[in-house]
């Protein structure tokens, strides 16, 4: 392995990667623009130069790989290579260069929304002159729309060619190119063909600049505002992992977050935008019980009393039957709490049954970067905590009983067939958890509060078994409650149990407890990178000391 | 234990007090003479000193444009965190892209730094020379867009910048 | 926006022999970029979006990289090019020598600007960096011949010969 | 006593009590604006013409206030303890002469309410008894500032009254009589023979001591707003609270007319013979009684405004260490010069 010194560090590096890399990854800074992890070295910002011993000129270090010199040349007696990056010469190439690429910048930052996250705003500051020498006017050019979602404004762009490579390499659909040459060149697009395709917002992600912006986000909001959170995508059952942005419980955009375990540095603009689904829905904030053809408001004591009085007294002396509705949109502790509710509680009277999956298209690009075909996020959870799945619940579930159904709610996304709905409006009494009116909801006789999917808070397992943590981007609002603590009310209501779990950490740990695969799969064990699932064959767990005059 | 410092010891006179009692009388009577400070204040107006910084305003180019972009740096300098504002993107086709749809200033929270008129690249907001605007609610002391740039209407002859204006 | 639209939706080389003849020529395909799109300009006066896809096919790179050529390149043209293609030199020797004057004369003799073509579609005006031949300042070109030494009435005794 | 005499004393009961009324409120606009003046400012300037009104508008602001009577204190006495403060001021004046007699259709009116031959006496008696008011109002209140209050006021009574009364005693024995009267008439005469030059040590001691008694600055230690918070009547509000303001006045005014008829000579206008000129001598000696009262009423302001308040020890020093040796001294000294005299 190479032994190289930068600045004063000594540094084993692997061979072959680049000055750039071997720095980063030993905390030194090379400021840089056009350099991607993701994407191919073009070497065009020029921002990166560093000074290397035996070298005349200085060097571009993202394009400079690290070989092994043979002994006798080897400088100092040891090192492969010597690299210095604050000496006077470096400094003053940077700030060269940084006047360069502000000769047509305009100034403002004020009304760019990138600012505040901003890289040339950071080296500017950090590295660049304070004044410019340049007299001339500054070249000045309109926005363009280069997609629906995306906005250019030609006056920031500093031609690192990010986005270019990004289209050509990553989502391999080809809509930019670089049009005409120097002082007139600009990032471009065939006029027959506009940047849109669904890894479309990431290139704003990927500019280093104030460029290339998002319809959705543009002069919304200020980034110093707005809080940044730590979470994953429930759009498809990828789970890619997202960084979400709000501000006073309000949304704002969705950024991709590193994790090459799942969606590496991009992720869909399904995703992206999708958050804008919550706001419109028509959102459920208190317990709702069915009255003269409408809803109307009911504490939770009321929902729950009146839970109680369907579900643990048999009307009319029929046996009667509970059908549980799970949902794949749910963080696996609800979907463990709700097994156990079916299960252990109502045994052998309750059968459990799904919602048919929602499918789509699955898209792969070249890259590697995928948009799985199960539109929901947590199947595989599903299946791990509900085991006695009935695939074909319409046909399982025979007429005439007494039926009571609850149902978890798939969300804004469901759209229930005739089928469907007329099995639900069959049931004598139907209890819907959601967060929104949904069709299903609307044939409720009672609707239980539940937080939307930005609120929710839990573990997913991703089609790939990794277990990853979702996080709450908003807090819950009004009446509405966690699902497992919804779910854990209904048990203890109807099923005469004193369960005081006081955080979902706690269900967490109970669903490690009883499930194998799941075992140790804390919220501090698996981080923001998420782990895998443990490949351990799950059996029926069963309830320790259950009551016996739970359901009559 | 307290020490006693002695700093001066009274003379026979001064302990007689009477002369200082009169010395103190004839203080204020001549003072009841002097000119008096009192300003009338609905009548007469207080002119404040040059760089009195007073109620907020909103600028305007002279095409009756709003210069604020709205970019908050003004919310940012803020110590008292009393502006806030919604910006949108601008709905003319020249000029700055970018405006505010609201702009309130609490006035009950500010605390009249001139932070906001320093922190401005557009020299949008200025704070004037008005100091009198008691209200009876605290909503009344809630001043938005529209009152800022009224208020920049009632006193556009002026301009408080200490730095004269280079535009 | 780049404007290659022009209607045209395919592309075909009528010299499909001489495309293999320049194929052949370079290890790399890639490298065979800049010789066909003069041969794709040759046929049709200038590149179209659809000639532009063809050399991509052909040399197996994006179209978008093809543009980026074609757009860095004065030499190329995506937009139709008037039949007489003027050119005049504005590089320092022939500018000092009047080269200004000649634009101006061909301007408002066609009624164009540096840059248009003429509306029956005779005559096109661009001015071009050196030329090569500042000796004989100044300099133009029409099509592929060079005329120097120029003055307005040189040129139009040369126009009325076409 | 004949119906005539008994309306004529009748009216000088009204025009005495709506004079001092008037003066109370004079006073209350007087204060203001001389205080105003002392520091630099107008003072009430808007009702009326130079603010003449102000009074009016104060007193009508304290009509509309709202009365409140807190719930701990004891009714009967805490209702009682501000006409307790301000019937014993109003009362004082009744033996106050100011001026000399009228003659009208015949008949001599002297210009005094009750010419009684024990006028010190009763006068000393009064003010004893207003001091129950404030003691009154500081114990019924039911509250700790205001017994504080009420506590301060009965022993500041007692230390200061002693020495006026001694004070008094000196004039007395120089007068032979206590009628007020009788002390006027005996410094009629030339400016010297008034009390203030023959007794000096006398009228300090009374004009101090009488400070104190209508607990005005430095002595209104039963008040102190910065420790006691208003003390006595911190409890008070609406019209009750504006009867212990205008009993403070009108304790204010008695004193000082008391002052001017003990050391001033009272109604009396020096080298004038008020009685060879008839009635207009009456109206002038009204007049200067008047004009020597205004003084008073005026130092009074003056000095709350210069001074600060003495502190609670330093009355006590002031009162029973100074005034009281001084007094019996000059009592003592008065009355062997008198004896060696006669």
């Amino acid at each position: 392995m190479p032994l190289i010194k930068i600045d004063d560090r000594e540094i084993e590096v692997e061979k072959g990667i680049t000055v750039l890399q071997a720095a980063t990854a030993e905390g030194i800074e090379i400021p840089y623009y056009c350099y991607h992890p993701a994407l191919s070295i073009v070497g065009s910002c020029r921002m990166c130069l560093v000074e290397i011993e035996g070298m005349p000129k200085l060097q571009v270090s993202c394009n400079t790989s690290i070989g092994e010199l043979p002994p006798e040349r080897k400088k100092d007696g040891k090192y492969d290579m010597i690299v210095r990056t604050q000496t006077e010469i470096v400094k003053r190439e940077r700030e060269n260069v940084l006047e360069f690429l502000l000769l047509n910048h305009p100034l403002d930052c004020p009304v760019c929304d990138q600012a505040g996250e901003c890289f040339l705003q950071d080296y500017s500051y950090k590295y660049g002159r304070a004044h410019s020498r340049f007299l001339e006017e500054k070249r000045v050019r309109k926005n363009e729309y280069l997609g629906s979602n995306v906005i250019i404004n030609h006056n920031r762009c500093i031609m690192c060619t990010r986005c270019v490579r990004f289209t050509r390499e990553i989502s391999g659909t080809n809509e930019l190119f670089v049009q005409a040459r120097g002082d007139n060149s600009k990032i471009s697009i065939f006029e027959d063909k506009s940047l849109d395709n669904l890894l479309a917002g990431n290139v704003i992600d990927i500019c280093p600049v104030g460029a290339l912006l998002s319809t959705d986000y543009i002069h919304k909001n200020r980034f110093w505002n707005l809080e940044e959170k730590k979470s994953i995508c429930t759009d498809c059952s990828v789970g890619c992992n997202i960084l979400v942005y709000s501000q006073n419980n309000r949304i704002f955009r969705i950024n991709a977050r590193e994790n090459h375990s799942v969606n590496g540095y991009f992720i869909c603009d399904i995703g992206r935008y999708g958050f804008h689904r919550y706001e419109d829905a028509e959102k459920v904030t208190s317990p709702l019980i069915r009255s003269d053809g409408g809803f109307k408001p009911i504490s939770w004591e009321g929902a729950l009393k009146e839970i109680y009085e369907q579900f643990s007294r048999s009307k009319d002396g029929e046996k009667h039957q509970i059908v549980g509705i799970a949902s794949p949109f749910h963080t696996n502790e609800s979907l463990f709490m709700f097994g156990r509710l079916m299960d252990n509680i109502f045994k052998d009277k309750s059968i459990i049954g799904k919602l048919p999956f929602i499918e789509d298209y699955e898209i792969h690009f070249d890259s590697g970067f995928r948009i799985s075909k199960d539109r929901s996020p947590n199947r595989q959870g599903l299946l791990d905590f509900c085991l006695n799945l009935e695939d074909e619940i319409l046909q399982k579930v025979k007429t005439g009983k007494v039926r009571l159904c609850y149902a978890l709610d798939d969300g804004v996304d469901r759209k229930l067939d005739e089928e469907w709905e007329s099995f639900f409006k069959s049931q004598r009494f139907l209890v819907v958890q959601t967060y929104a009116m949904t069709p299903l909801a609307k044939l409720a006789h009672l609707i239980l509060p539940g937080p939307s999917p930005m609120e929710r808070e839990g573990t997913m397992t991703n089609d790939q078994g990794r277990i990853q943590w979702l996080k709450p981007s908003v807090s819950l609002t009004n009446k509405t409650r966690p699902d497992w603590e919804i779910i854990m009310e209904f048990m203890n209501t109807v099923g005469k149990r004193e369960l005081k779990y006081s955080s979902v950490n706690e269900v967490n740990l109970e669903m490690g407890e009883r499930f194998p695969s799941y075992r140790g799969m804390t919220f501090f064990k698996i981080g923001y990178q998420g782990l895998p699932k443990k490949n351990i064959a799950t059996s029926r767990p069963s309830e320790g000391g259950q009551a016996g005059n739970t359901v009559t | 234990m307290a020490t006693v410092v002695k700093s001066y010891e009274p003379t026979f006179r001064d302990k007689l007090y009477i002369p200082a009692l009169f010395q103190g009388l004839m203080l204020t009577f001549k003072h009841m003479f002097k000119k008096k400070v009192t300003i009338q204040y609905p009548d007469e107006k207080h002119v404040p000193p040059e760089g009195y910084r007073g109620l907020h305003r909103l600028n305007k180019y002279p095409d009756g444009r709003i210069r604020c972009v709205a970019c908050e740096m003004c919310a940012a300098a803020c110590p008292a965190h009393c502006i806030h504002i919604v910006p949108e993107p601008s709905p003319w086709e020249e000029g700055k892209e970018r405006y505010p749809v609201r702009f309130d200033i609490d006035l009950l929270r500010c605390i009249f730094c001139g932070f906001c008129e320093m922190a401005c690249p557009e020299k949008a907001i200025e704070l004037t020379e008005i100091y009198d605007f008691a209200d009876y609610s605290r909503e009344g002391l809630w001043i938005d867009k529209a009152g800022l740039l009224e208020i920049y209407e009632l006193t556009k002859t002026q301009n408080y910048y200490t730095v004269p204006n280079d535009e | 926006m780049n404007s290659v639209g022009d209607g045209q939706l395919t592309f075909q080389f009528s010299a499909a022999e001489r495309v293999e003849q320049i194929l052949s020529q370079y290890p790399d395909k890639r490298s065979a970029t800049l010789p066909l799109l003069h041969l794709a300009q040759e046929q049709v006066g200038y590149l179209t979006s659809a000639a532009i896809e063809t050399v991509a096919e052909l040399v197996e790179v994006h179209p978008g990289e093809i543009m980026d050529t074609v757009s860095f390149y004065t030499m190329f043209y995506t937009k139709p090019k008037g039949r007489n293609h003027i050119q005049v030199c504005q590089t320092l020797s022939c500018s000092l020598n009047g080269a200004d004057s000649l634009v101006d004369h061909i301007s408002e003799k066609y009624k164009i600007a540096p840059g248009e073509v003429s509306q029956d579609g005779k005559i096109s005006l661009v001015k071009v960096e050196c030329l090569g031949s500042c000796d004989t300042a100044p300099v133009i070109r029409i099509n592929d011949s060079y005329y120097e030494g120029m003055t307005v009435e040189k040129f139009d005794k040369i126009v009325e010969s076409f | 006593m004949d119906l005539i005499g008994f309306i004529i004393i009748c009216i000088k009961v009204v025009v005495v009590f709506a004079a001092t009324m008037l003066a109370v409120m004079g006073m209350i606009y007087a204060e203001r604006r001389i205080s105003a003046f002392i520091q630099h400012r107008l003072g009430p300037n808007r009702v009326g013409p130079k603010g003449l009104f102000q009074p009016l508008a104060d007193g009508l602001k304290f009509l509309m206030k709202e009365d409140i009577i807190p719930a701990a204190v004891n009714k009967p006495l805490y209702l009682l303890a501000p006409a307790m403060l301000l019937i014993p001021a109003l009362m004082t004046f009744a033996v106050i002469p100011f001026g000399s007699s009228l003659t009208l259709f015949g008949r001599q009116i002297s210009l005094q309410v009750a010419d009684i031959n024990i006028g010190v006496l009763y006068i000393l008696a009064l003010t004893s008894v207003g001091v129950y008011g404030i003691v009154l109002a500081g114990w019924s209140s039911n509250s700790k500032y205001p017994l504080l209050g009420g506590l301060r006021s009965s022993a500041q009574l007692i230390s200061y009254e002693l020495a006026m009364g001694l004070a008094i005693v000196a004039i007395v024995l120089m007068t032979g009589s206590l009628r007020l009267n009788d002390i006027v008439t005996s410094q009629q005469g030339h400016l010297f023979s008034w009390y203030v030059f023959k007794q000096p040590v006398a009228f300090l001691i009374f004009l101090i001591a009488v400070y104190a008694e209508t607990n005005r600055l430095p002595f209104d230690l039963a008040e102190a707003e910065q420790e006691l918070v208003g003390g006595y009547h911190t409890e008070y509000s609406s019209m009750k609270f504006a009867m212990f303001f205008m009993a403070e006045y009108a304790n204010m005014i008695t004193a000082a007319a008391l002052t001017v008829t003990l050391f001033f000579g009272g109604w009396d206008i020096p080298f004038v013979d008020e009685a060879a000129m008839g009635n207009w001598g009456a109206l002038l000696s009204g007049i200067a009684f008047i004009l020597k009262t205004a003084f008073f009423l005026f130092l009074y302001i003056w000095v709350r405004w210069t001074f600060p308040r003495f502190r609670y020890d330093q009355l006590m020093n002031l009162g029973w260490k100074v005034m009281l040796p001084l007094a019996l001294l000059n009592i003592f000294i008065t009355g062997g010069i008198l004896t060696i005299i006669s």
